[in-house]
């Protein structure tokens, strides 16, 4: 067993192991690290940060639902510069591997984000949260707009140059996810992350309205997982080379195993982490001895094994 | 490692007792050391609905009271709670014997005196459950304790006889009037104040209460130490779905997690008014 | 509470109740009459049925996933002509109400479709089911191409005239829900039933490769409820005149509130009835007591309530 | 009302016995009256997991034997349990008194000769379930019985003592010769067929050994019954996610509900090689 190749890369980064954070579901950190050390696992994905510092929506922000959630958080964040100040340096000291997510309000913001990252030393890649309205186009989300998407990746891709590693993290809330895929990997994409939350809503049958204050949120937890797995395997048939970062209900490592089998090269835990802080350690352990019980000799050889013989 | 959920620890607790008491049911977990590093205020994160649960998320509850035989490293903790939703009505349903995936302790605790003081006590509805433990806490260290309990009807009081004794007083309030004083637990407030016989407030309930009493401490200048409840995903600052609007020491309102910056927060900063609001 | 008025109308068709059957999940009715007497409720819709007798995929055709289920049924069903001979005239003698799903493989078809139903009397209203491929576009989905299913639509209503109002089924796989609904609206849409399943796939982890024989199947059940309920909202606001029939994840009084305060006329219970045969009767019952206790006078107040003051 | 599910009641059964027999639960359901319509091939499907259950869609299993003492209401039914996924594990896991949601009975039963007959009984797994209380019934109307079990290893044969009663001979076959004979129950069928001691033969268990008894009945042309086992969603006929290929009299493969058309089916009819195919 101690003979797998438990590593993965996406892109030019190589990560020891491929279980990850997801964005917005780990803070940025230091909750976690008093239930495992953080360099334990593959990365740490940092919540999406944007320019400035953000309240985020009013409460409430979420909302139960069978085998999932929805949660309408508004991107609460410090802003890139106290996240550089404070976040950043507390990861590194920990030896953690960091992806750091942003999210921009304008194409314009995802490069003035990309630009101030440049700089920083030891982050692993950067995560582009592509799920946020583009302020200047109707609120209409980026990533459900081909052109808005690839104007976004193009404008980090000249940014940032070759130096940092850019994952590209879609919305399942669209028509064609090939499409959107292409069009970013197109633009300078070196990975992509599937899946977003999914767009969702709940009503308070008590008030007899929206129970999010946002009215709208994302749906999330095992709920979604034969979404997020479809979207793998759709992207994954279409664009066999480009790495994938998996999410979406994943909560054990036979669940992660499915995300890997359909086309992923590593996989983020999400709102797993919510009902139990170490869920991402059992995933990893699980993951681990389910690949050598299959007999796989690395993990790589069972990304996208559903595939074989089409 | 940072300071957040220092103390917290993933255990499997034993229900070593369930009793209904009016609308509530008195849940006693045997959970070993952690209660060491219990203190007032704390509270516990359970899953709920067993290992094919479609309730992903844990549900939170305020810890009342804990015990220790430390050399036999055998704890107890109390909770009071109301059969409200699918999850708590399971919670109430589990026998003696069953296991439960808890995470605990969370959270701040209430603030104690250094110096003895007299302190008032304010609950409302299943909000008394913490105030009986920091009560135990606050009489050892030779405070005065009042306690007001209130609720809608007499059997949404919580105010267990072994309770009493840590008090020096206790009024109860109920708004149909089926239950000592009629009125609501802010009534005797501004009077008590007035008296001279409150340093500090310590409140729990609904937020609607923790509000009012909140008006009537700033008004006053009396310190007011109160445990809010908004819904949390996850209880370990990690999802940011528990925020309350809260003043910093600059005069700027952030949106402050309750689960690991509370659920004991100091009345005066929390801004109310903003609460469920569009934010600034 | 025998004061509530509990009728619904969809366009021009009325219904004494509002809780139907969902296509697909009541097969023709036959089996479930056993449970309890079909004329109780508000419709039966029948399974999708196509010109021509159709084996459908092969097994497996089904996976169940977190509170929800996948199936890939592939529309199996004994063609039009069977259909009228044997189904329609059993269910009428019921004194069911019936509304006639119809699915094509291209546009021409569905007109032919409605062509054989117009001349049956005694069907309140039919339901074009646009989520099929089309065969003549590369197996797109007609639901997700707005162009095909306005020309689906287009056929449907020049060939049934004024006759028998038709209920377009809509597939929540789109980027813009709203648009597609505009334009079969525009097209001569009377109502719109939503959602469809969404699209799924489960990797079976001992054989490593999708479980459906069929790959994808439809995601349905409480897990996609809060999905329906986004979709049903979005449509309300967009529409609030068309009237929508609602679905997904239906199993309580309770749900089937959620889903009209959103903007539902009416409710189909899909999944639900697989747990439980008599899942119908009881979501109608405990509507009916939800209503009465909060006070509403007739169902028709409650839709889109949750929409007030907006 | 069609005939469909004639019988078919949704009831709440009271857990009576549970008893773990080799790989598997004897589980022991006190039901009601609807053992009366209750027939040899029929089977249970029931929700599982629980009231706040991720599990949306009921288990099959067959009826492995019922008992009546019709004066009282009070019949039993027997299902043998393999804990394989996670319903399978939970339904094992209910103490006796637990309450279960079930509906039964569902599907076709098992033919019966009119006339006496020798009857070969073949049993995979927890296949031989139903085959103990068809022994019965043939055995009560003048009929042979001699039964084949087997499986991978001794511990994944069902046959209790009291079955033996029912039959005149029972063989024992285990792949790993950890009991019986070494090989597989279909070894000895032909030769059964050739001494002229098969009038007809019933099966249950794994679909390929379904297809391999198929294949040497067809061959010899004896009569055979089998209930087969799709996965299902609803039981009752109204998903058609069960169906499988079977020719009709006219030639033409059709695609069959197994709940309602099965799950006990002419082994001649259904098309083996085109099961799990694409369909024609
Ligand atoms: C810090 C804290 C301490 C608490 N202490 C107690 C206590 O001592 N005794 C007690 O009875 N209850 C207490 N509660 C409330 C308790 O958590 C909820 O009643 C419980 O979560 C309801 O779950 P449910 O499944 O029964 O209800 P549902 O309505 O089915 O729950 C659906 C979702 O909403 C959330 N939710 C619903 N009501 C509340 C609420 N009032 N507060 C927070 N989240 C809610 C649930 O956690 C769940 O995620 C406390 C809550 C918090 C945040
Ligand atoms: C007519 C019939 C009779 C049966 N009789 C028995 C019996 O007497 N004893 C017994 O132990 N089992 C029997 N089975 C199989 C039993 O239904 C499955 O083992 C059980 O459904 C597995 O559920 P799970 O949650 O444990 O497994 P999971 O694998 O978690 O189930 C996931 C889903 O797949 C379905 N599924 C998984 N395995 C099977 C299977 N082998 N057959 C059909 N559906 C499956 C489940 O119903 C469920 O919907 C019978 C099945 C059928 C159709
Ligand atoms: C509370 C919450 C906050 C999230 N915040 C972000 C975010 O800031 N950026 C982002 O790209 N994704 C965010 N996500 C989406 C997750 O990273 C992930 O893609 C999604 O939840 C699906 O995975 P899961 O089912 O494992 O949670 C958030 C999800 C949740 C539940
Ligand atoms: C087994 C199955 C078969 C279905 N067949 C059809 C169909 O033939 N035509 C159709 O329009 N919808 C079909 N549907 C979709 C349902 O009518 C419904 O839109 C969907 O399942 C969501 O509702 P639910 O969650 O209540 O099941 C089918 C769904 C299931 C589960
Ligand atoms: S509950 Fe998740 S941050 Fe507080
Ligand atoms: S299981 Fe639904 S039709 Fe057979």
């Amino acid at each position: 067993m101690s003979e797998l190749d438990f590593s993965t890369t996406l892109g030019p980064a190589w990560f020891p192991t491929p279980v990850f954070t997801a964005s917005g579901c780990a803070s940025s950190g230091k909750e976690l690290s008093q239930f495992f050390p953080l360099n334990a696992i593959g990365a740490v994905v940092t919540k999406s940060i944007m320019l400035k510092a953000r309240p985020g929506r009013p409460t409430p922000r979420m909302a139960e639902t069978p085998s999932g959630m929805l949660n309408s958080i508004g991107l609460q964040g410090p802003g890139i510069d106290a996240f550089l100040a404070n976040d950043i340096p507390w990861l590194l000291e920990q030896n953690a591997r960091v992806i750091v997510s942003i999210a921009g309000e304008n194409v314009e913001e995802y490069s003035v984000l990309a630009r101030r990252l440049r700089s920083v030393g030891g982050i692993s890649a950067i995560e582009v949260n592509i799920s946020c309205p583009n302020v200047e186009n109707r609120g209409l989300v980026f990533a459900c707009d081909p052109n808005a998407s690839r104007a976004v990746v193009d404008g980090v891709r000249r940014t940032l140059g070759g130096d940092i590693p850019i994952i590209v993290k879609l919305s399942p809330d669209v028509t064609d996810i090939t499409e959107i895929a292409r069009g970013v990997v197109d633009a300078g994409a070196d990975a992509l992350s599937l899946i977003n939350t999914v767009l969702g809503m709940v009503i308070n049958v008590d008030t007899m309205r929206p129970h999010l204050a946002g009215k709208t949120g994302g749906l999330s937890g095992p709920a979604i997982r034969p979404i997020a797995v479809r979207n793998i395997y759709q992207v994954h048939q279409s664009l066999p080379k480009t790495p994938i970062l998996g999410m979406g209900g994943v909560r054990s490592g036979r669940d992660a195993l499915e995300l890997i089998l359909a086309g992923a090269s590593g996989i983020s835990v999400g709102t797993a982490t919510f009902s139990n802080p170490v869920t991402i350690i059992n995933v990893q352990k699980e993951l681990r001895e389910l690949l050598a019980a299959k007999g796989f000799a690395s993990l790589r050889d069972a990304v996208g094994f559903a595939h074989r013989n089409e | 490692m940072s300071s957040i959920n220092r103390h917290a620890k993933h255990i499997t607790a034993t229900v070593v007792g369930n009793k209904r008491i009016g609308q509530y049911h008195q849940i006693l977990l045997s959970v070993g050391d952690i209660v060491q590093s219990t203190h007032p205020g704390n509270f516990v994160a359970i899953s709920v609905g067993g290992e094919n649960s479609a309730m992903i998320l844990r549900r939170a509850f305020a810890i009342s009271r804990i015990s220790h035989r430390s050399d036999k490293g055998d704890g107890t903790m109390e909770l009071i709670v109301a059969p409200h939703g699918s999850g708590s009505r399971w919670l109430c349903a589990q026998p003696e014997g069953a296991s439960l995936d808890v995470i605990a302790p969370l959270g701040t605790a209430f603030g104690i005196p250094t110096a003895p003081a007299q302190a008032l006590l304010v609950g409302g509805g299943y909000g008394s459950a913490p105030l009986f433990g920091l009560a135990e806490v606050l009489k050892s260290r030779g405070c005065r304790v009042d306690m007001i309990l209130g609720a809608s009807t007499a059997s949404k009081i919580y105010a267990p006889i072994e309770g009493k004794r840590s008090v020096n007083s206790l009024k109860i309030y109920t708004e149909d009037g089926s239950a000592g004083i009629s009125g609501k637990v802010t009534d005797p407030i501004p009077g008590l104040i007035q008296e001279g016989v409150v340093d500090v407030i310590y409140s729990c309930g609904p937020m609607a209460m923790l509000a009012a009493i909140s008006r009537i401490a700033n008004a006053a200048e009396v310190v007011h130490q109160c445990a809010v409840e908004e819904s949390m995903a996850c209880g370990i600052g990690v999802c940011m779905t528990c925020v309350l609007p809260v003043e910093n020491s600059e005069g700027e309102t952030k949106m402050l997690r309750s689960c690991i910056e509370g659920p004991v927060m100091d009345g005066a900063n929390v801004q109310w008014e903003l609460v469920g609001k569009v934010a600034k």
